[in-house]
């Protein structure tokens, strides 16, 4: 049973991946852009966590942190650069 | 007795020694220069005449030292009569020249500078004939060259003094790299470098079929040397030199530098129809073609240079004949020349130097102004004629006799002829010399008042010009044990030297008789004939030879630059395409086995992952101008690569990679701020579509290399099999690649952090060296309404601020939480120091750089130069133990209540990694804030710039 | 346990991670550490050379893990000549630095100094192929620094260009032992030189492709043609005594060119035969070509060194080519005959500059100089030098490589290429000389000469004196280098030093 | 999957080309990072694929991946990771300093005077 | 005194939390290490958090994050949806400012943070004198409502929690 | 069994939110509106993710992980930060003051404030205090 729901979950983030790299190359807004990105690394956290279960690893653990940290940073620091231009001073 | 060799490097030392002294002595006034100057010569001279006998015995003196024997290239002297005559001519009349140019030069002339190169030039010269040895030969002969170029080019202001110099150090130059490997090749098939040993050789040499080019090569360098045809041109060019060069190196030595190469490899070289026809015609031509222009020059050391040119000519011919006989009067005739020419170029200098002219057509009647001078210049001119009794003559009819004897082209009678004419124009010359120099009526119109020079000047030439009558009255006495043994030893046998002043009605006579009055005659037609060849269109040597070397220059200039325009772009080009080209090279001639590995199925979100990959690197290209695009989407690949690595196992990459990742899309984007945000469109279609092969083909070798290797397994067994055995049991870590890295390739990793901390190094010496030049002052005039978003307000938000107050203290336990465990789970120092980096990162995002940096203790230099000691003390630390560097330890404590605790030196060198990495990302960003502090960001006093609890003025409100 | 191998890397790494740390406001402290690391460094260099001397090849397994599954270092006779190359040439250049003030021209130059001489020993010494590529890139980092060193826009540009083209040999060089890895399994270079041969020619094409791509690598370090495009602005760009330390940069191509295929991808290897011999050789000759001609062509003192640096190249790449133990000897003799001669020509080029005010480098009549006389000397032993006339050691240069060439097939080409190219160097130093030292303009003013210091002028001198001193002692020099050659062609030793048979 | 594989690899190589080949600082320094992901991928790779085997040294476990080009890749990027921040750095620099961010350097315009 | 040894007390106990999930095993030796780190690190950050907001009742805060937590996962079934079921047409965004009664950056940012993360809102801008909040709503037919269910909700315990 | 159930219904909730998150980028008309796709739904849908792990690590491994309340937290901690940023760079570059509600002040929203006329401000506020 946890392999057809972990196929499914592992089926929607995929998809979710696939919508998120439309809105890249699409998007609106120069913010959805960002927010696409943002997206995709919440997504990729996502499967990195479904990744762990299939193969029933915590080895993983330390880049969903990781990418969590820096998907955040690089949000940010995407968009005080399009607010600002200077991310830092 | 070979004793007496001993001298000769100490002869061939003295002038580079004495070389020295000049510009030291100069101090002292000009006749001390000149006496220490000439003092070196004289000891050699010396030295040489202590050899004498010994030579005129018939021995050859040699020495020998070793230089460089593997090669063959020895410091190897011989002395026998050629030595002896070639030796004595240039150190005599190079003392002669010494005690001319002291009264020649002017006080504003730098003397002590032109008795040093003098000097150099007269080593050289005693060293090319001394030399036993024909690499030591090249050396010296080469370095006659050079001095001769300083000689020239003396005065400095004169182009036609430093184009001359050019163009006899070019043209000479040319003919001495050629017989760089003429000398190569003979040595090669003789076996030795060594000239005793060559000469043994004829046999061979002249049966190999190397011979002809050795033969070619190194007539190049001595009939460039010696103004052959079509050589002849540089010669009277170098004439802009001062007289006593003139004298010295266009008349006496450097110029017989060639014949005398000639006659040192004239038994080994000559006696083939091969060397008669190329040499004896060379010298012919040449003999004729110079006597002929010599004739029309109104310059006198033109006209002598162009005379000199002809009977150096003669001489060739001489050596070219390849009979014996021949080359005895080649030997003697060398005398002969040497003295009437030095002594005529110094006559001629002394007109110039008196009359302030050397154009004859400003000069005449000097006989009364100058009866001395007059006198020698008589003497020697008629002699140049051939005269008789002065020694010219004699030599010049028994050349005329050897020719009259011998079978060229055409008719039997053609090389008589040709002489003859040679021999013609050299008597209309030489009484031009004499005639409108000094005969004719005195005039009124000279640029000075001219008259005879003192003593010193005119004693060197009146020395000469007495040679000149003695030897044409004496010659056995005066210079016949000197033709024997030069004689000796070019033909190598023991020669017979008879020297008459009267054959009887042999042809040479007649030729002889034709040639002075036919000379008489034509210069009795001289203006005439002056205005015919004044109208007839020639080619002009100098004119040529600038156009061949501007177009060359302009030719290398416009290559050069061409090639080498700057243009980053093509240089980049080329590597693209010459390194799949060559790997494609490689590999096409190579097997290749079939595939050994089973492919792993294709699962579902790698293969998402690989769209989204592929998609975001087209997109990347596509909007590859829009340079914010390009990094969100840079982040994108960025992202997906770490994913990668986590997908096949490599988390420790996957960390590394998508930290580095984000810290160098922030660098980029503070970079950006300051660049334009857009790419202009610059490249047209057709050059994007090339890139565009270029690149594609890249990258298909790249896919191709890499399926390869991925469907075969290595050939041999892995080295990292040892490394996963020995993790644990060696190193004391179960994370493998941590293990490697502060381990077993701990020393890349040291390497490694010495290139960040390089790094941080260059970009802050770049950042100060910016803001102080140009850079820095266009940053302060900075508009920030050049950012095409414009400024949002809000600089420091609240809700970053409180956040990162909360977030920054949980990374850096992280942090510390990832350096630790390094050893045995994903993570490491490296990783560990760029969490920590972000951390800081956060809180300069929060309330800017300035701010936060104001409220810490640490410099970030400190950092890494502390983390460099510590990762190099950790591995120093090993040689206590009688260990090699980075050798590691490590071991478990045991301290209740922390049960057990594992520690490693291996930790200790994470912990230099972990602060040179912290260091070196924190002064990039200091650096790139302190540019941004530049263009007038202003340094916050508060962390955030709303804040209600400040107006309220409340417990929390006096944050600063 | 012989320590000292390593020294030549920890020293400069230790003191310039100390002048970071504790100097950076002290330049006098500055100079005399880090005079003293070079005088250390060149001592210690010595002590090398003389042990190597004895034939036995030294092996320092670092971190005590035997070859091939950790890095070690290997002191045999071309590495110690190689270190000691570099630590000469260091000293004086930095003299020469410092006398004239470039040092303070901008910041952090003696610990970018001090580094960038760690790199290059690391690289002579290292048997690790992955190690030489890290002390490559640690080598090339310090060398950005230095050569920007100072700033100005131009600079920076070329500076810029540099860099990457560096980075894409950087990039090439990973993928050159990624490929190698792949094949073979190991990075030593030993270990590499036993599995290589283990390779069935039916099975080779990727190992070729590995030492090709690795040999490119190289060729780019040593500015072979076409890759040697990175070259004439660097070094027309650098400061002087910069680009006069890089003399030694392009030796370390040519140094991994004759290592890797003398030790690895030897002459005797099938499968790997013939791979590079032509592309290097011909190559070097147009590498050789551009070079001189660029001499004759330069219209300005900077780009006139770089290319001559790059003729330099193809006369030694030619004798690289040749893979015999003379020509060999003969490339070795004629690398540290252009390093001392490269670096002294820089040297020289800057004196110029220096004195001649706005005018620079331009190849244009200008003011007469300070030190006119001296300055010219100096010019003519470093063109002499240069362009392979006697008596220097250009010349015994360039005869031990026309000797060493004579068996080749193409020796005529070489023969050719080699003495006709130096006419055309000899024109163009002539034309350039007398126009700078010659042809002397009244009108130019003057520039404000004042006391000059002596260093610089000792420190020229002392480059010239090396040239010198090499052409004197020819014969020992050669000695030396013949023996290291035969090493270095007879690979057994190397193998089983490093390797420790049984 | 190894297709999938060298095929990324080989699409980042392509289009790292092709930017190295513009004509402005900016692009070129992305084209050198693609390069950069795409030499670490393949440096990585030579120690083939390999899912989830991490070298990562567990009890009863016998197989992992080849450690040592996760090593070597590590190297490479901590590498690269210096040298790309110098070269940004250093372009920047060089744009303020000659407000140009052109890659190219043409050469100075100085006419050589007729050496007469 | 102790202000300078523990800045931020509530911090450390967080750190040491954070701490035991990381090392993912808790045992002395933990946390002894994670009771060093969380007294160092504070320490070490103190300068960028100056003054310590004051935090009064515990079990508030603990009621607090129940609710927030509750309104999340609510607010994500509201928000799919929205976006799954709703047309686009019959959605009816707005924008609403919420004067603040908040006054400390702590208690603003939870604030903030809480409304973000529930039913259809997310905090978009303060006001320069940091007295209202700007937040946009997905689906807010009647803004007034969503603006006095936040005051009443969330701000009104924020304050009894800050102050 | 329990377990398994509870594992697989959290697997396909998240799934489920995941792909809504992901999809309401697509879907939503308005920059703003687009905004609240991802910061709910998908941080729903990875907490979703996660939290399944940590049962199945709990219950089926048997090794209890606090690993992913860490990821959850910090995700829960940083997404309003994010949509924060996000919405004020909508705000700055989509939208003017006149679109949005006033302030209730004489000062704008902070975003609009720049940063020569919050210098002024507070100069002003400054001097009246120490007047
Ligand atoms: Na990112
Ligand atoms: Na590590």
């Amino acid at each position: 049973m946890i392999g057809y729901a972990l196929t499914f979950a592992f089926a929607c983030f995929g998809l979710g991946l696939l919508l998120n790299i439309y809105r890249v190359v699409r998007p609106p807004t120069k913010g959805d852009r960002i927010l696409a990105l943002d997206t995709m690394v919440i997504n990729a956290i996502a499967l990195l966590a479904l990744f762990g279960i299939l193969k029933g690893t915590t080895m993983y653990f330390e880049a969903s942190m990781i990418i969590a940290m820096t998907g955040f940073i690089s949000t940010v620091s995407y968009t005080r650069f399009l607010l600002r231009g200077d991310i830092i001073e | 007795m070979d004793s007496a060799g001993v001298f000769l490097p100490i002869i061939a030392a003295l002038p580079f020694l004495g070389a020295l002294l000049p510009g030291l002595m100069i101090q002292a006034g000009r006749n001390t220069c000149t006496v220490f100057t000439a003092a070196p010569t004289i000891l050699a001279l010396a030295l040489l005449m202590l050899c004498v006998p010994s030579v005129l015995r018939g021995e050859v003196l040699t020495y020998h030292i070793d230089w460089l024997p593997s090669l063959g290239l020895n410091v190897n002297f011989m002395l026998d009569g050629l030595g002896l005559l070639f030796a004595g001519m240039i150190l005599g009349i190079g003392f002669l020249i010494i005690i001319y140019a002291r009264f020649y030069l002017s006080r504003e002339d730098p003397m002590g500078q032109f008795f040093t190169y003098l000097l150099l030039f007269q080593g050289a010269m005693v060293g090319i004939v001394l030399s036993d040895n024909i690499l030591l030969l090249l050396v010296f002969w080469e370095l006659t060259s050079l001095s001769s170029f300083l000689l020239i080019g003396y005065w400095k202001h004169l182009p036609e003094g430093r184009q001359g110099a050019r163009m006899a150090l070019v043209v000479t130059g040319m003919g001495g790299l050629a017989m760089i490997a003429g000398m190569l090749i003979l040595g090669n098939i003789a076996g030795s470098y060594d000239l005793s040993v060559i000469l043994t050789q004829k046999d061979a040499i002249q049966a190999s079929p190397m011979y002809l080019p050795a033969l070619i090569l190194i007539l190049a360098g001595c009939f460039t040397k010696s103004a052959q045809f079509p050589f002849h041109f540089w010669l009277p060019h170098a004439m802009a030199a001062p007289t006593p060069v003139s004298a010295y190196l266009h008349s006496a030595t450097m110029v017989k530098a060639g014949l005398f190469l000639m006659a040192r490899m004239w038994p080994v070289l000559a006696g083939t129809p091969e060397w008669f026809w190329i040499v004896a015609s060379t010298g012919l031509i040449t003999m004729v073609i110079g006597a002929k222009i010599a004739l029309f020059k109104d310059d006198l050391k033109a006209l002598l240079a162009f005379s000199t040119v002809s009977h150096l000519g003669l001489i060739t011919l001489l050596l070219g004949l390849g009979t014996k006989a021949a080359a005895v009067v080649a030997m003697f005739h060398i005398i002969n020349h040497a003295t009437f020419k030095a002594a005529l170029f110094m006559t001629a200098g002394i007109v110039d130097h008196e009359a302030h002219t050397r154009d004859i057509k400003r000069l005449g009647g000097l006989r009364h102004l100058m009866p001395i001078t007059f006198t020698i210049a008589t003497v020697a001119a008629l002699s140049m004629a051939g005269i008789p009794p002065l020694n010219g003559f004699l030599s010049k009819e028994m050349m005329l006799e050897e020719v009259a004897h011998t079978h060229w082209i055409g008719p039997a009678w053609m090389m008589g002829a040709v002489a003859t004419l040679g021999a013609l124009f050299s008597v209309a010359y030489s009484f031009r010399y004499i005639a409108h120099v000094f005969l004719g009526r005195q005039r009124h119109d000279y640029p000075t008042h001219p008259h005879d020079p003192g003593f010193g000047m005119w004693a060197a030439p009146a020395f000469l010009t007495v040679l000149v009558v003695l030897i044409g009255f004496m010659p056995m006495t005066f210079a016949g044990d000197l033709v024997r043994v030069s004689a000796q030893a070019v033909t190598g046998g023991e020669p017979h030297v008879k020297i008459y002043h009267w054959h009887g009605l042999v042809p040479a006579f007649w030729m002889s008789v034709v040639a002075v009055i036919g000379g008489a005659v034509m210069l009795a037609l001289h203006a005439p004939l002056m205005r015919l060849w004044n109208a007839t269109p020639r080619p002009e040597a100098k004119v040529m030879f600038d156009a061949v070397t501007r177009a060359a220059t302009r030719g290398a200039t416009a290559l050069t630059d061409g090639v080498h325009d700057g243009s980053l772009m093509r240089n980049a080009a080329v590597f693209a395409v010459v390194v799949p080209v060559l790997g494609w090279f490689a590999f096409a001639a190579g097997g290749m086995a079939p595939p050994t590995r089973e492919p792993l199925p294709v699962a579902l979100v790698p293969a998402v992952g690989w769209i989204i990959l592929l998609v975001a690197t087209a997109l990347l290209v596509v909007y590859h101008r829009a340079r914010f695009t390009a990094l969100v989407l840079l982040g994108i690949v960025g992202l997906m690569v770490s994913l990668g690595f986590v997908y096949f196992s490599a988390p420790d990459l996957a960390l590394t990679q998508i930290s580095v990742e984000v810290v160098t899309i922030i660098l980029l984007l503070l970079a950006l701020n300051f660049l334009p945000r857009e790419t202009p469109a610059e490249s047209g279609g057709a050059r994007r579509l090339r890139d565009g092969v270029i690149a594609v083909a890249g990258g298909a070798a790249v896919t191709g290399l890499t399926y390869a290797i991925l469907v075969r397994d290595f050939a041999q067994e892995s080295i990292s099999a040892f490394h996963l055995a020995n993790s644990y049991k060696g190193g004391g870590g179960t994370n493998v690649v941590n293990v490697i890295l502060v381990d077993f390739r701990g020393y890349d990793t040291f390497g490694e952090i010495i290139v960040l901390g390089i790094a941080a190094l260059v970009i802050f010496a770049l950042t100060d060296t910016v803001l102080k030049g140009p850079g820095g002052r266009w940053l302060a005039s900075w508009d920030p309404d050049t950012n095409p978003e414009g400024q949002a307000g809000d600089r420091h938000p609240l809700m970053m601020v409180v956040a990162t107050r909360v977030m920054m203290p949980i990374a850096l336990m992280v942090g510390a939480y990832i350096f630790l465990r390094g050893h045995n789970e994903p993570g490491g120092g490296f990783i560990a120091g760029l969490i920590v980096a972000i951390a800081f990162l956060m809180q300069y995002m929060a309330s800017g750089f300035a701010w936060a940096e104001a409220r810490q203790r640490v410099t970030y230099h400190a950092t890494i130069g502390l983390g460099v000691l510590i990762a190099a003390l950790t591995g120093v630390g090993a040689w206590l133990a009688g260990r090699p560097f980075l050798t590691s330890d490590y071991g478990y404590l045991h301290y209740p209540p922390i049960e057990e605790f594992e520690w490693a030196t291996a930790m200790a060198f994470d912990l230099g990694v972990f602060l040179t990495v912290v260091g070196a990302v924190m002064l990039a960003l200091q650096s790139l804030s302190s540019m941004a502090r530049r263009t007038g960001e202003t340094v916050n006093v508060f962390p955030m710039d709303v804040n209600p609890a400040r107006e309220e003025g409340g417990e929390s409100g006096g944050d600063t | 346990m012989n320590h000292w191998i390593i020294a030549p890397v920890v020293l400069p790494a230790i003191l310039a991670a100390i002048l970071t740390l504790s100097m950076r406001h002290h330049p006098a402290l500055q100079r005399v550490f880090s005079v003293a690391g070079c005088m250390a460094l060149l001592a210690i260099a010595l002590g090398l050379t003389v042990q190597a001397s004895g034939g036995g090849i030294g092996v320092y397994e670092l971190g005590n893990w035997p070859a091939p599954f950790g890095i070690v270092l290997v002191l045999d006779r071309l590495s110690a000549v190689m270190v000691l190359l570099t630590a000469v040439l260091a000293l004086v250049v930095l003299l020469y630095a410092i006398g004239t003030g470039w040092d303070q021209r901008g910041r952090n130059f003696h610990a970018l100094w001090q580094f960038q001489l760690m790199g290059i020993c690391g690289a002579f010494l290292t048997g690790d192929a992955f190690n030489l590529f890290v002390f490559f890139e640690v080598l090339l980092i310090a060398s950005y620094g230095l050569m920007i060193h100072a700033g100005g826009g131009r600079r920076l540009k070329a500076g810029v260009q540099y860099v990457i083209y560096n980075l894409l040999g950087s990039t090439l060089f990973l993928f050159a032992l990624g490929t190698l890895y792949a094949v073979t399994g190991t990075l030593n270079m030993a270990d590499l030189a036993v599995r290589a041969a283990e390779i069935p020619v039916e099975d080779s094409a990727l190992l070729r492709v590995g030492a090709m791509l690795l040999f490119l690598v190289f060729a780019i370090k040593a500015a072979l043609l076409p890759l040697h495009f990175w070259l004439p602005n660097t070094y027309a760009e650098a400061p002087a005594p910069v680009a006069a330390l890089f003399a030694i940069m392009t030796k370390i191509g040519a140094y991994a060119i004759l290592r890797f295929y003398t030790l690895i991808f030897g002459p005797d290897l099938d499968v790997t035969a013939n791979l590079i011999d032509e592309v290097l050789l011909f190559g070097a000759l147009l590498t050789l070509a551009a070079g001189m001609i660029g001499i004759l062509g330069a219209r300005r003192l900077g780009r006139l060194a770089a290319f001559a640096a790059i003729g330099s190249m193809g006369t030694l790449l030619i004798a690289v080519a040749g893979f015999t133990p003379q020509s060999s000897a003969a490339a070795l003799y004629y690398a540290i005959h252009s390093t001392l001669g490269g670096a002294l020509l820089f040297v020289v080029v800057d004196l110029v500059r220096e004195r001649r005010g706005t005018l620079a480098g331009a190849l244009v009549p200008g003011p007469r100089m300070a030190q006119h006389g001296m300055v010219t000397a100096l010019w003519f032993g470093a063109a002499i030098a240069t362009a392979g006339l006697p008596p220097l050691s250009g010349f015994v240069g360039k005869l031990l490589i026309l000797d060493a060439t004579r068996d080749m097939a193409d020796v005529w080409l070489i023969w050719g290429a080699v003495l006709a190219t130096s006419l055309v160097a000899v024109l163009g130093f002539a034309q350039a000389g007398s126009v700078l030292f010659w042809k002397v303009d009244p009108r130019a003013a003057a520039v404000d000469a004042g006391p000059q210091p002596a260093m610089p002028l000792v420190a020229a001198f002392g480059l010239l004196a090396g040239i010198v001193a090499l052409s004197v002692f020819a014969g020992p020099v050669m000695g030396y280098l013949e023996a290291t050659a035969a090493q270095l062609h007879a690979p057994v030793g190397y193998i089983a030093a490093v390797l420790g048979q049984g | 999957m190894e297709l999938l594989m060298a095929s990324a690899i080989g699409v980042l190589t392509a289009a790292g080309l092709y930017l190295v080949l513009r004509l402005r600082t900016f692009p070129v320094i992305v084209g050198l990072s693609l390069l950069t992901y795409a030499v670490n991928l393949f440096l990585f790779v030579t120690g083939r694929l390999v899912v989830d085997m991490p070298p990562i040294l567990r009890k009863g476990v016998e197989t992992y991946t080849d450690p040592l080009p996760q090593a070597l890749v590590l190297t490479a990027i901590v590498i690269s990771f210096g040298m790309t921040a110098v070269v940004v750095m250093l372009a920047l620099g060089a744009y303020l300093s000659s407000r140009s961010d052109d890659v190219s350097l043409p050469p100075e315009d100085d006419s050589r005077e007729g050496e007469a | 005194m102790l202000r300078k040894i523990l800045p931020h007390p509530f911090l450390t106990l967080l750190l040491i939390v954070v701490w035991q999930m990381l090392v993912n095993k808790v045992t002395v030796g933990n946390l002894v290490l994670g009771a060093m780190l969380g007294l160092v690190i504070p320490l070490f950050t103190a300068p960028y958090w100056p003054n310590r907001p004051k935090l009064r009742s515990v079990p508030r805060i603990v009621e607090y994050v129940l609710i927030a937590l509750w309104d999340i996962c609510v607010a994500n079934v509201q928000v799919a949806y929205v976006i799954l079921f709703k047309s686009n047409a019959n959605t009816h965004p707005a924008w609403i400012a919420i004067p603040l009664e908040l006054r400390t950056p702590e208690a603003i940012t939870v604030l903030a943070g809480t409304i973000t993360m529930t039913p259809g809102t997310v905090s978009s801008d303060v006001s320069a004198d940091g007295r209202s909040l700007l937040v946009h709503c997905l689906d807010a037919p009647d803004p007034d409502a969503v603006r006095d269910g936040i005051k009443a909700r969330y701000e009104a315990r924020l304050k009894e929690i800050f102050e | 069994m329990l377990a398994e159930v509870l594992i697989s219904v959290c697997l396909v909730i998240s799934g489920i939110f995941g792909l809504v998150g992901s999809f309401g980028l697509i879907k939503l008309p308005d920059p703003m509106m687009r905004l609240h796709a991802p910061t709910k739904a998908t941080t729903l849908g990875v907490g979703g993710a996660l939290i399944a792990s940590m049962l199945y690590f709990h219950f089926v491994v048997g090794t209890f992980s606090f690993h992913e309340l860490m990821v959850t937290l910090f995700l829960f901690l940083t997404a309003p930060i994010t949509g924060h940023f996000v919405a004020k760079t909508h705000l700055h570059l989509t939208r003017t003051p006149g679109d949005l509600p006033p302030t209730g002040s004489d000062r704008p929203w902070a975003s609009y404030e720049s940063d020569a006329e919050r210098a002024r401000v507070e100069a002003t506020a400054e001097g009246d205090t120490a007047g």
